[in-house]
């Protein structure tokens, strides 16, 4: 995902980029809501003021952000390496099972700081063995790791069906879900910080999995600069001719990253279900592992990024839940439009707006673009 | 003869339900084979079937709706055209967006125009393409074996099940016969040769995906117009992912494509048929098993484990002249 | 002088930053084969691609046959009788001959008819040139050689009166080029005009009525081939004398530090392009590779280097053997002293995107020195940077700069610092100086040689023929996949380019 | 009293024909003649439940009905977090003091639609068709398979859209199921899938052959081709809810209706007078008045699993 393009400096491409992009899809957006027949400013206010208006929504929000945080750190993780995690949604989907099983199992005997650990564990091995298989036949067979993910994603749908309906199931329960976990699987809210700043939070599912999440964005950020492994996924990542050179093994780093990416996108699915739901139901991810696509990318592949792009998105869905109770004729639906708006305009459109940006820059201050400022004399 | 007729019956019902995925795998062949991978098949089916439904009802007639679903399905097409082809962006990227814009909409759009939950108006029958009955059909319905065959196999479907078979001659013809099919598949494998030959490499692609966006428009209307008498969300059900699993399957070539599509539809026929019932030898086989099996048969032949699966070479990477 | 077949006029154009031509004018007369010689990236190739329609100029106007000419496409170049074989063949690899032929050519809407005419048309061609061709053939299963001559028939084809051939050469044997050259004065005498891009100022004297010399984007000169010398065309192509020996001592070659054996490696197609190829380098001797590109130089480096698998042979490092067949990876040669520098900096030897500190390392990255534990040592890292920086006078001097904004020849120089400052026992380099200027030529001739004076030892791959003379203590000449000779490097030009064409000792010395 | 209603649907949405608009019919009705206005919301995800049971109940609605037994964990909770606020539940037990919960005998209008399927039928072979496989939805196909056997068919086809709520809302497969019942020689199908439903009827109705509704009287969706419908009379279930709070009559507890209540049965229109000849609607009838009698007892396949017709 290199640039082609001269440079700019780093606060216009990773901020003022990325913001033009949203503002462009949040511009789009307004015309579906337009074409519904609402005020597409209305629609906006409602949008914040759901999301950060008060404690609750803003706990929501939070609640949502941890999860993509997650997805976003996946599908980020991949990318350094080179490769597209789009299956982090059967990843996700798929750790529930380790989760359920550990949940189930432990949730009677053991106090909840044991079974996260556990569970935690058992979420991350199951999304990264759910990783393996595609990882594997990439590195080994060639096959394209997108279209292998993406057929994972149905498989891992029909498998956790095949479980949610069969042995996950209380016999009597009529819905496709585990029982509900008892308070031993059950995450303790985070609320109460938040209600620090005063605001008053009747209920809402925000909760201890966030704070795993920012320490895996931080453990990421270590990873992927500041270790050597992260150093052969980066280099594999721009150059697998350069990474072959450095005696970096291909399938070895392939198989390594994508399980690490499939291990965050296995962790995912703790906050939906130990701290939300309490139970594991069918489709409790949701989309969320495809959204993780746009929070990366919106993020920039750096995790400082992806935690703000998460909360944004967070900020869409707990917003988007807003909008739908406020203006009828919007659904939630929405939400799923802004998603794809963002994902055009700031993946695949990403360089849209670059050359313009550029020239403005290049008419403000021509030394600042391109590379003949910088250029020495010459060897 | 009672396995006869329910061989019959189920091969009957693996055409209608190969039909969505036969047309969809064909719109996938024409953007793959021009070098422009495309897992928006499935928004852009789900496009096609609205906008088909929800004009055939306002409109009352079903040809305005199979136009509307083809120019709407077309657009979408255009839109990762303009993502991919004139910006050069991540086609993954441009697909998956075409995939959410298209789920949210249609839903967002149906609810608010005819406040249905997401649905369109029942369709009446003017508004849907009905059965074709062939000449005698119903005379030689007795004849044994050919009978059967003739009269349910081969006659009693709708038109667009007859364009979708008829399809697969056609885009071969185009494909190997004709100077565009030529220059599609040359410009799927070495665009710069295109280039240099003197032809546009982005309008050809244009091209490339606005017969891709037709074809998931009729997959569409087939949908909502056919197999059901209306929109319902999300009815594509992940079909537009069987079809690309099918055009792999069917390595990019379009009589393969009609095999493999007859394969995945014969499957879930099957399951539908045999829903709950045990099979000999194997017992009862779990319906999700039946469902997951194209994915997993894909990704065996992805694997290269039965036939290698080589994809156009230039696919997925946007034709960039000037570094 | 005969009329102007093509007249380039203040021709400009720039990629991004990069100027590839500067105010470029120049004079083509009908009927005459005109040479262009110049370094890499000159900007030969991208001032014929204008031409040809491929690239659109900044600015600047071209005419053709005498009349203003705009030429936005392929197209209308094609439209104007102009046809280009690219550098790059422009071949769409599993289509026939034919299919190649005729893509943007048919006649019409259907390919019978056209796939009909072009076979008669290729048949006449065929009959005219000698241009033989199995008009079924799938491209990808045809030798080089004659995919370039699929390449010049499709010119041909479309009715080219002018052809630009873009280093036709590069890749064909000496008996192909003859061929080729055969056929190019045929098709002069029958009126058409030729352009002739190459680096082979033999070919050019050979060849050619004029020369055009290009240096740094510029057209620095154009002369008539019969009043200039390859010195002369030399001088104008690096902008100086050409430093042809650079100042070294006799060789004090100790005990054999490489030693390889047997080595077999074939290409992804399956073609053998080393041949059971075996020598040795001693320690304190600079041993050259000479030969023309493609027969097997680029290949039998990849597996000395362990980055490609060979088919059979191995490499003694230090007496200990190292099968070269599976087992090696760079890495592990890499912690056994053999030091490598590619060829293909831009992909292989960098990483463009990574800071410069980072490609100091790159390769060296689980070197204890550079690492706390898993963690990266990042201030290590970029310590050692800076002093490979100063040592080896690389421009800019910043180490956290990305590395694609380096040029050229100082991307080269953070390889060579990267590599040579590991104290390696051996020390193989590709192209040692491709694309770089002149002054670092000299620099890193240097370096080589005081590499050498260390009691190393280097094995040197390079097309260059004076660069290969003037570095080597030994000079062993590839053709063909095997070495065909060992020469010393008082060997004459003369004598090594009869190797490198593959001809046969005996014949020589008759 | 002076209340503020609000109600909420399952995932098929307000307008599927069936489950969810027959309460929206209820509350239509409530307000038509109170003129008591209420709010309504769609859920399309599982966390949406809780969250929109808790603000509703924060922003002081009472009562509040729901449709769906996909409420119950999340009412649950929020039943006791607002004690005060009277919650009523459709098809599903949630035993908190101020939870309605209603419940149906749909065994029982199932057995009678079935006897009239089998008289209906020529072939005397006749389909089910469920949406998600749950027992309820086994209780609807064990009480019709009751009936049909009764009055004189010989098999019941019977199949199930799917494992997941994505049964509810898939009438394409729903149609196929319908078309391969129909091959197989049912000449009657029963579709008692929510939305998948309209696809069954479609595919009935496109054969030549008869559909019957569920939950709705969804005789007009293709009329002349719907034999009749199972309604469960979910609006007066929605009705009540809202009426008893107005009047202060509110209890909770358990509601299970059937026959005798009123709450399940079987649905007479223009739409298919021509289909019901008098035979017919004797037999029905009779079937009715025995049950409500108690003469014939419908066995609830949710009280054992099991189904012994
Ligand atoms: N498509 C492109 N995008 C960006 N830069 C380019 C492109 N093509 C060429 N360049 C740059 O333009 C300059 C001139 O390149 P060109 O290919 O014309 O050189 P050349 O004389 O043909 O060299 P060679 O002998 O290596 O073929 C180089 O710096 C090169 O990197
Ligand atoms: N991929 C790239 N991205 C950005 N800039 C590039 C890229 N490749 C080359 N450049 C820039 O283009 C310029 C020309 O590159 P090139 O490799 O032709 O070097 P050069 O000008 O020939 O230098 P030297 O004289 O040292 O060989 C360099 O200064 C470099 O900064
Ligand atoms: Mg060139
Ligand atoms: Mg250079």
């Amino acid at each position: 995902m290199s640039t082609p393009y001269a440079k700019l400096p780093a606060w216009a491409d990773y901020g003022l980029i990325p913001v033009i992009n949203l503002a462009v899809a949040f511009v789009v957006a307004g015309f579906v809501v337009l074409l519904v027949g609402e005020n597409p400013f209305r629609a906006a206010v409602v949008l914040v003021e759901g999301a950060f208006g008060r404690g609750q929504g803003i706990a929501f929000t939070l609640f949502y952000a941890t999860t993509f945080i997650f997805s976003g750190l996946s599908v980020a993780v991949a990318a350094h390496c080179g490769l597209f995690n789009i299956g982090g949604e059967g990843q996700g989907y798929i750790a529930g099972l380790g989760i359920g099983i550990i949940c189930l199992a432990f949730d009677s005997v053991l106090p909840w700081w044991l079974t996260f650990p556990l569970a935690i564990v058992a979420a991350a091995a199951m999304g990264a063995l759910w990783a393996l298989i595609p990882a594997y036949l990439q590195a080994k067979r060639g096959s394209h790791i997108v279209i292998t993910t993406i057929m994972f994603n149905f498989i891992a749908a029909s498998v956790m069906v095949y479980a949610l309906v069969g042995f996950l199931k209380p016999a009597i329960s009529m819905a496709p879900q585990t029982r509900t976990f008892l308070d031993g699987a059950q995450l303790p809210k985070l609320n109460w910080v938040i209600e620090l700043f005063g605001a008053k939070i009747r209920s809402a599912p925000f909760n201890i999995s966030f704070l795993l999440a920012l320490a895996m964005a931080f453990l990421v950020w270590v990873l992927i600069w500041r270790t050597r492994l992260g150093y052969e996924m980066r280099t594999y990542g721009h150059s697998s001719k350069a990474a072959r050179y450095a005696g970096i093994s291909e399938t070895r780093i392939i198989i390594i990253a994508m399980m690490i990416s499939g291990a965050l996108a296995g962790m995912m699915a703790l906050n939906p279900t130990m701290g939300d739901q309490h139970n594991v139901a069918l489709e409790f991810v949701s989309g969320a592992g495809f959204v993780g696509i746009a929070v990366a990318l919106m993020g920039r592949l750096h995790p400082v990024g992806i935690v703000l792009a998460a909360i944004l998105f967070g900020m869409l869905y707990q917003g988007g839940a807003e909008l739908a109770f406020e203006m009828p004729a919007i659904s939630r639906d929405m939400i799923v439009i802004i998603q794809g708006l963002v994902i055009l305009f700031a993946g695949a459109l990403e360089h849209m707006f670059r050359p313009y940006v550029q020239a403005l820059f290049a008419s403000l201050s021509p030394k600042s673009v391109g590379i003949e400022a910088i250029k020495g004399k010459g060897a | 003869m009672d396995l006869f007729n329910a061989i019959i019956q189920v091969l009957d019902s693996t055409i209608r339900l190969s039909v969505p995925l036969l047309l969809a795998c064909l719109a996938g062949l024409y953007s793959e084979r021009a070098g422009i991978f495309d897992i928006g098949l499935e928004g852009k089916m789900l496009v096609g079937a609205f906008a088909g439904a929800a004009s055939a009802s306002v409109f009352h007639s079903a040809y305005i709706g199979l136009g509307m679903a083809i120019l709407i399905s077309v657009a979408f097409a255009l839109v990762h055209g303009f993502a991919s082809i004139t910006h050069r962006g991540n086609q993954i990227v441009s697909g998956v967006a075409i995939n959410f814009i298209a789920a949210g909409s249609t839903i967002m759009l149906g609810q608010a125009w005819f406040q249905q939950g997401g649905r369109t108006p029942a369709l009446a029958s003017d508004e849907r393409f009905g059965a074709i009955i062939w000449p005698g059909a119903d005379a030689v319905r007795g004849v044994p074996i050919l009978g059967p065959i003739y009269s349910e196999l081969i006659s009693g479907h709708s038109v667009l099940v007859y364009v979708a078979f008829l399809a697969v001659p056609f885009t071969w013809w185009v494909l190997f016969r004709t100077r565009f099919g030529l220059r599609v598949r040359a410009v799927g494998e070495n665009p710069a040769a295109v280039d240099t030959a003197g032809i546009s490499v982005a309008w050809l692609r244009y091209r490339a995906l606005i017969c891709t966006g037709v074809l998931t428009g009729i997959a569409g209307a087939y949908l909502s117009m056919v197999q059901n008498g209306g929109f319902v969300k999300d009815m594509t059900a992940g079909k537009g992912y069987i079809a690309l699993a099918a055009l792999i399957f069917a390595k990019w070539k379009p009589v393969n494509a009609m095999f493999a599509c007859l394969l995945f539809g014969f499957l879930d026929a099957l399951s539908i048929r045999l829903q709950g019932t045990p099979l000999p030898l194997i017992g009862k086989v779990p319906v999700q098993l039946m469902q997951a099996l194209p994915y997993i048969l894909t990704v065996i032949l992805l694997a290269g484990f039965i036939g290698k699966a080589i994809p156009p070479r230039a696919g997925g990477v946007p034709y960039v002249k000037e570094r | 002088m005969a009329q102007a077949a093509i007249e380039l006029i203040g021709i400009n154009k720039s990629f991004g930053a990069v100027r590839a031509n500067r105010d470029i004018n120049l004079e083509i007369a009908r009927g005459t084969i005109h040479g262009i010689v110049g370094e890499n990236g000159a900007g030969k190739s991208t001032l014929m691609s204008i031409l040809y329609g491929f690239y659109q100029a900044d600015s600047g106007e071209i005419s053709v046959g005498g009349q203003p000419a705009s030429i936005k496409s392929p197209n209308d170049a094609i439209a104007l009788g102009i046809g280009m074989v690219h550098q790059h063949f422009m071949l769409v690899d599993n289509f026939t001959v034919l299919e190649n032929v005729i893509l943007g050519a048919e006649s019409d809407a259907l390919l019978k008819k056209s796939i009909a005419k072009a076979r008669s048309e290729l048949e006449r061609l065929e009959r005219e040139y000698g241009l033989e061709v199995d008009p079924d053939a799938i491209i990808e299963e045809l030798p080089v050689g004659l995919q370039q001559r699929v390449e010049i028939l499709k010119a041909l084809y479309r009715g080219a009166e002018i052809l630009i051939l873009d280093e036709p050469t590069g890749v064909l044997t000496p008996a192909e080029a003859d061929h080729l050259f055969r056929i190019l004065r045929q098709l002069k005498e029958q009126g058409k005009t030729i352009v002739l891009i190459t680096h082979k100022l033999r070919e050019i004297m050979a060849i050619t009525d004029t020369v055009s010399v290009m240096r740094q984007g510029t057209m620095v000169a154009t002369r008539q081939t019969t009043k200039t010398t390859v010195g002369e065309l030399a001088e104008l192509m690096v902008g100086r004398r050409v430093l042809l020996r650079v100042e070294k001592g006799e060789a004090e070659a100790g005990g054999v530090k490489l030693a390889v054996k047997n080595l077999t490696v074939k290409d992804s197609r399956g073609v053998t392009m080393v041949d059971d190829v075996s020598f040795d380098v001693r320690a304190g001797e600079i041993v050259g590779i000479a030969g023309v590109a493609g027969n097997g130089q680029s290949e039998m480096l990849e597996a000395i280097s362990g980055i490609r698998r060979a088919i059979s042979g191995s490499v003694m490092l230090d007496g200990k053997p190292i099968d070269l067949t599976g087992a090696a990876d760079p890495g592990e040669l890499r912690d056994r002293g053999l030091a490598h520098v590619p060829e293909d900096r831009h992909h292989v030897g960098l990483v463009l995107a990574f800071e410069e500190n980072e490609n100091s390392i790159l390769g060296y990255h689980d070197d204890p020195r550079y690492l706390r534990g898993p963690f990266l040592d990042i201030d290590a890292i970029r310590d050692d940077a800076r002093d490979k920086i100063a040592k080896y006078d690389i421009r800019p001097a910043d180490c956290r700069l990305k590395t694609a904004n380096f040029s050229g020849g100082n991307q080269q120089k953070i390889v060579l610092a990267r590599e040579m400052e590991q104290d390696p026992g051996v020390l193989i380099v590709g192209q040692p100086t491709r694309g770089v200027d002149v002054g670092a030529i000299e620099f890193i001739h240097k370096r080589l040689i005081a590499m050498r004076d260390q009691g190393k030892a280097v094995l040197v791959v390079s097309v260059e023929l004076d660069e290969i003379r003037s570095l080597s203590d030994r000079i062993l000449v590839m053709f063909a996949g095997r070495i065909v000779g060992e020469r010393g490097p008082e060997a004459t030009e003369g004598e090594l380019g009869l190797l490198m064409a593959g001809v046969e000792q005996r014949e020589a010395a008759e | 009293a002076d209340i503020q209603p609000a109600l909420l649907y399952d995932l098929g949405g307000k307008f599927d024909k069936s489950f969810n608009e027959a309460s929206y019919n209820g509350a239509e009705k409530f307000k038509a003649e109170t003129g008591i206005a209420y709010v309504e919301f769609e859920v399309s995800n599982a966390t949406q439940r809780e969250q929109a049971l808790r603000r509703f109940a924060e922003d002081g609605r009472n009562p509040i009905a729901m449709a769906g037994f996909s409420w119950a964990d999340a009412l649950e909770k929020i039943a006791v977090e607002f004690p005060e606020t009277k919650f009523a539940i459709i098809d599903m037990v949630v035993d908190k003091p101020n939870v309605r919960s209603v419940v149906y005998k749909e065994q029982e209008g199932s057995y009678l639609v079935g006897v009239m399927a089998a008289m209906a039928s020529k072939t005397k072979k006749v389909g089910f068709i469920g949406g998600m496989d749950i027992p309820l939805i086994r209780r609807f196909g064990c009480g019709y398979v009751g009936g049909a056997k009764a009055a004189g068919a010989t098999d019941v086809i019977q199949n199930m859209t799917g494992d997941t709520p994505a049964a509810w809302n898939d009438p394409a497969k729903g149609g196929e199921i319908a078309k391969t019942q129909i091959d197989q020689g049912a000449d009657v199908v029963y579709a008692a899938a929510g939305g998948t439903g309209v696809g069954v009827l479609q595919a009935a109705a496109d054969a030549g052959k008869l559909g019957i509704g569920v939950d709705s009287n969804q005789n007009g969706l293709q009329p002349g081709k719907v034999l009749t419908s199972m309604v469960k009379r979910v609006d007066v279930a929605v009705y009540n809810t809202f009426m008893d709070a107005k009047n202060d009559k509110f209890t909770g507890g358990i509601n299970d209706l059937g026959l005798k209540e009123g709450g399940v049965d079987y649905a007479m229109d223009d739409n298919n007078k021509a289909l019901v000849d008098d035979a017919m609607k004797a037999a029905v009838e009779k079937a009715k008045a025995d049950i409500i009698a108690g003469t014939i007892k419908v066995h609830d396949y949710m009280s054992d699993n099991s189904c012994p017709y």
